[in-house]
């Protein structure tokens, strides 16, 4: 196939993703329910101010775990992309 | 002693973290990583069932403390099941999966320890950060809180092929970003059309708003979701139109990390694999793209192992094509197709590990894994091909080893099914895979030896024999008695096979 | 149609996602491949950020002297913020993961077009 | 000149279109039998769809038969069809993408 086709069929597929995207953002507006939000708005004011910090800290502290642990990660995988602690195969 | 529970993931990460710290103490880091390796497979063993909820925040039908005082406009509605914090539950599936993924993690850091000429703080990181990521995956039941470590599996998945001066690491590690970055936020998306619908991220709650009709399960936005989460356990899987890459990742990692890696896509692919089959399986088009995309898998992946000339693009292709028969085990929807499809998993984590760390004892001791420049190694080093063989039975489904076990119940189950050609099928691929690993070990150590080939390590260190004879004693165990396996997998089964009314 | 600023907000994080995405897909150079995949991550991050808009709502902090029920029902939900939160984190880490590579590809193939360097 | 050779002949050339042109007796074998195992799978997949409907089914079979014998050497091509390049990968992640989603919205929507 040469790369004007495969340009072709590429923009044709994006362009059906993109339409049922919209599409089923457009019907996905006026089902928006803030369901375990309302608990969080009703408990979290006995326990912080702020509802963010609640939830972040208080009932999801896994995510906030897993954010800190992603910038360590992405650091040393900076890192090792200029050259710290590339290894070698071989024995003593 | 849910204690534990949580201390299965926090424990490779303290070890990840320390290894770092410590890099180029060379010592240190080899005891350090090994006990601490030693704990993975131990902790599962220990650890008693049960529902971890972070900070002790049950729903609240269950806390009456934190329900004091609440309007009936929740302590009356469904928000009074739900889970606010994060939850994650270990029951017996659970329990085999992670230690599986413990003993395998176990040996492959093993190995590298002692494959290595210096070992490399950054690699124990991350092959650590890696395992502790898929542990989560395996125990968590909120959707988000999966979304943030697969993020972390795939970015420890990079620093493994970066890590590895394999020629042509950076360039595969770019594409695997690029095409990374453009599914991972697909899929974020999805879980927020979850979330916008259902109100929640916890799957058991999501489930019980579609269940009791909170939700209708038929609108359009939930199909959407469906298909953007689907894509997106395609890419975390490597199953088409990501093997080429993914068998590019594991041909351009050490052999141990490889052995690691395809670990990591094996549990992606049965975690998320799980959470589409609970919350979507009354859709009739989740199981039909499963199997549909499982065939595909097969069939491509092994047909084009064929066609490689490179060793662990080989196995590469061969591991992504195993895939298949996992997801054939799942798309057939029945109890026992399901109990078919994780007993696979698990021996193909096993088998494929095994294979990848076998012939690697060839790149260390040549440097070289074009299959056109190998050859004679039988006489060298008798012992590993002899284990090398066995592996290759194994894979191939040979009697007395596990996959034999599995593959027979995946051919009943679709039988049972009424779909006797996917067993036909799977049959045929058998067949198709043993000649592909027979062609690689003929040409690997059976062929006369080339003139221009040099061995440069003679010795084989006494931790990768150990450790290839370890994943035969599995393979042995498992193959006599897949009761033992089986017993761990029947309850989540019978559970997913149940699906919505 | 009537769009207010809750949908208008939803469609625009549609509309970022599918141009990152024909960006990514369509552009040769490196650099402006990983831009448009920045947009497909901070158009996921606009859609959250969207679902927890609550029409004339009030900032989602408890101020003192406020009634429990008066905030209860009128603060804006407070879940996807806590959520965009952690995915920014993830979007920039890839990110950052992918420019390094990109900077020592650059130096040794004195090149940032995808045709050539990620070419078989 | 029988059917084997036939085959051996035309995968020879294109392989040699291909870049490495090194021509083994092992490569042609395996070349072979992935052509084979490609055909007879893809035929017996599509035994499937007898639970849609037989006629379909006889059809779908027929068509593909007849179609893989005209492009025999099926495998060098696709072999060079899923290379490592990033803008074939793109290309197939990005048609997956839209049959997935159109699968699932459209096709689901309306049935």
């Amino acid at each position: 196939m040469s790369e004007g086709i495969r340009n072709l069929i590429m923009g044709f597929a994006l362009v059906i993703f993109s339409v049922s995207l919209f599409q089923s953002i457009y019907d996905f507006k006026p089902l928006i329910y803030p369901g375990i939000s309302y608990l969080y708005n009703w408990v979290g004011t006995e326990i912080a101010p702020n509802m963010v910090t609640v939830v972040v800290f208080d009932w999801r502290g896994y995510d906030t775990l897993g954010e800190a642990l992603i910038l360590v990660t992405a650091v040393i995988a900076v890192l090792l992309v200029f050259g710290r602690g590339k290894v070698q195969m071989g024995g003593k | 002693m849910n204690l534990l529970i949580p201390l299965m993931v926090i424990v490779p990460i303290i070890c990840a973290l320390f290894l770092n710290l410590l890099h180029k103490k060379d010592r240190t880091i080899k005891a350090i990583a090994i006990i601490l390796a030693l704990t993975l497979p131990l902790l599962p063993i220990l650890a008693s069932y049960g529902i971890h909820y972070f900070g002790g925040y049950a729903p609240l039908a269950q806390n009456p403390t934190l329900s004091t005082g609440l309007p009936s406009l929740i302590t009356g509605t469904v928000l009074n099941t739900f889970h606010p914090a994060i939850t994650y539950a270990f029951q017996d599936a659970q329990k085999l999966f992670i230690f599986i993924l413990g003993l395998v993690a176990f040996l492959a850091i093993l190995v590298s320890l002692f494959e290595t000429k210096r070992p490399s703080g950054v690699y124990g990181f991350m092959m650590f950060m890696g395992v502790a990521s898929v542990i989560a995956l395996l125990l968590t039941d909120d959707i988000f809180n999966f979304y943030v470590f697969f993020e972390i599996m795939a970015l420890a998945t990079v620093g493994i092929v970066l890590v590895s001066g394999v020629k042509g690491n950076y360039e595969t590690a770019l594409k695997y970003m690029i095409l990374g970055s453009i599914t991972s936020p697909l899929l974020l998306l999805g879980i927020a059309l979850l979330l916008g619908v259902t109100g929640n991220v916890n799957i058991t709650d999501i489930i019980a708003s579609l269940k009791i009709g909170v939700v209708d399960p038929k609108n359009p936005v939930l199909l959407m979701a469906c298909g953007l989460i689907v894509f997106g356990w395609l890419y975390g899987s490597g199953l088409p139109p990501f093997h080429t890459i993914k068998s590019a990742i594991y041909s351009k990692a050490l052999p141990h990390g490889a052995a690691l890696l395809q670990a990591f896509s094996v549990f992606t692919l049965i975690a998320l694999g799980i959470i589409i089959l609970r919350i979507f399986s009354y859709l009739p088009f989740s199981q039909m793209i499963i199997l549909g995309v499982s065939l595909l898998a097969m069939i491509l992946g092994i047909t084009m192992a064929l066609l490689q000339t490179d060793l662990k693009r080989m196995i590469g292709f061969l591991a992504v094509g195993e895939l298949g028969y996992i997801g054939i085990g799942l798309g057939l929807g029945t109890a026992y197709g399901i109990t078919a499809g994780l007993f696979q998993a698990i021996n193909e984590v096993v088998i494929t590990a095994f294979l990848f760390i076998g012939f690697g004892v060839i790149y260390y001791q040549t440097g070289e894994s074009d299959i056109r420049k190998l050859g004679g190694m039988m006489v060298k080093t008798p012992l590993v091909a002899l284990l090398v063989l066995l592996a290759g039975f194994a894979m191939a489904g040979v009697p007395p080893l596990n996959a034999f076990q599995s593959k027979l119940m995946l051919i009943q189950a679709s039988i049972q099914a009424g779909l006797p050609e996917l067993g036909v099928i799977m049959i045929l691929l058998s067949i198709v895979t043993f000649m592909t690993f027979m062609k690689a070990f003929h040409a690997v150590y059976m062929r006369p030896k080339p003139a221009d080939l040099e061995i440069k390590n003679e010795k084989i260190p006494r931790a990768t024999i150990l450790s290839l004879i370890v994943f035969l004693v599995v393979c042995l165990i498992f193959g006599l008695f897949p009761q033992l396996a089986t017993g761990f997998l029947q309850a989540i089964s019978s559970n997913l096979a149940g699906g919505m009314p | 149609m009537i769009i207010d600023t809750q949908l208008a907000s939803l469609l625009t994080a549609g509309a970022l996602i599918v141009i990152g995405i024909f960006a990514a897909v369509f552009l040769d150079n490196l650099i402006k491949k990983v831009i448009g995949l920045a947009f497909i991550g901070d158009g996921a991050n606009l859609f959250l950020i969207a679902m927890g808009y609550k029409p004339g709502g009030i900032v989602y902090i408890y101020l003192p002297g406020m009634a429990r029920d008066f905030f209860a029902q009128n603060a804006a939900y407070p879940l996807p913020f806590a959520l965009v939160l952690t995915s920014i984190v993830i979007g920039a880490s890839t990110m950052a993961v992918m420019l390094g590579i990109i900077m020592v590809l650059y130096k040794k193939r004195g090149s940032l077009k995808a045709s050539e360097i990620l070419g078989e | 000149m029988n059917l084997y050779d036939l085959i051996v002949k035309r995968i020879k050339e294109a392989q040699k279109a291909d870049s490495d042109g090194l021509v083994t007796n092992v490569s042609t074998s395996s070349m072979l039998t992935a052509e084979i195992t490609l055909i007879s799978s893809l035929l017996v997949a599509l035994i499937m769809l007898r639970l849609v409907s037989n006629v379909l089914m006889i059809v779908a079979v027929l068509v593909v038969l007849f179609a893989a014998i005209l492009a025999m050497p099926l495998m060098p091509r696709l072999k060079r069809e899923l290379n490592d390049s990033l803008f074939n990968m793109t290309f197939y992640v990005v048609l997956a993408l839209a049959i997935v989603i159109v699968l699932f919205y459209w096709g689901s929507l309306n049935v």
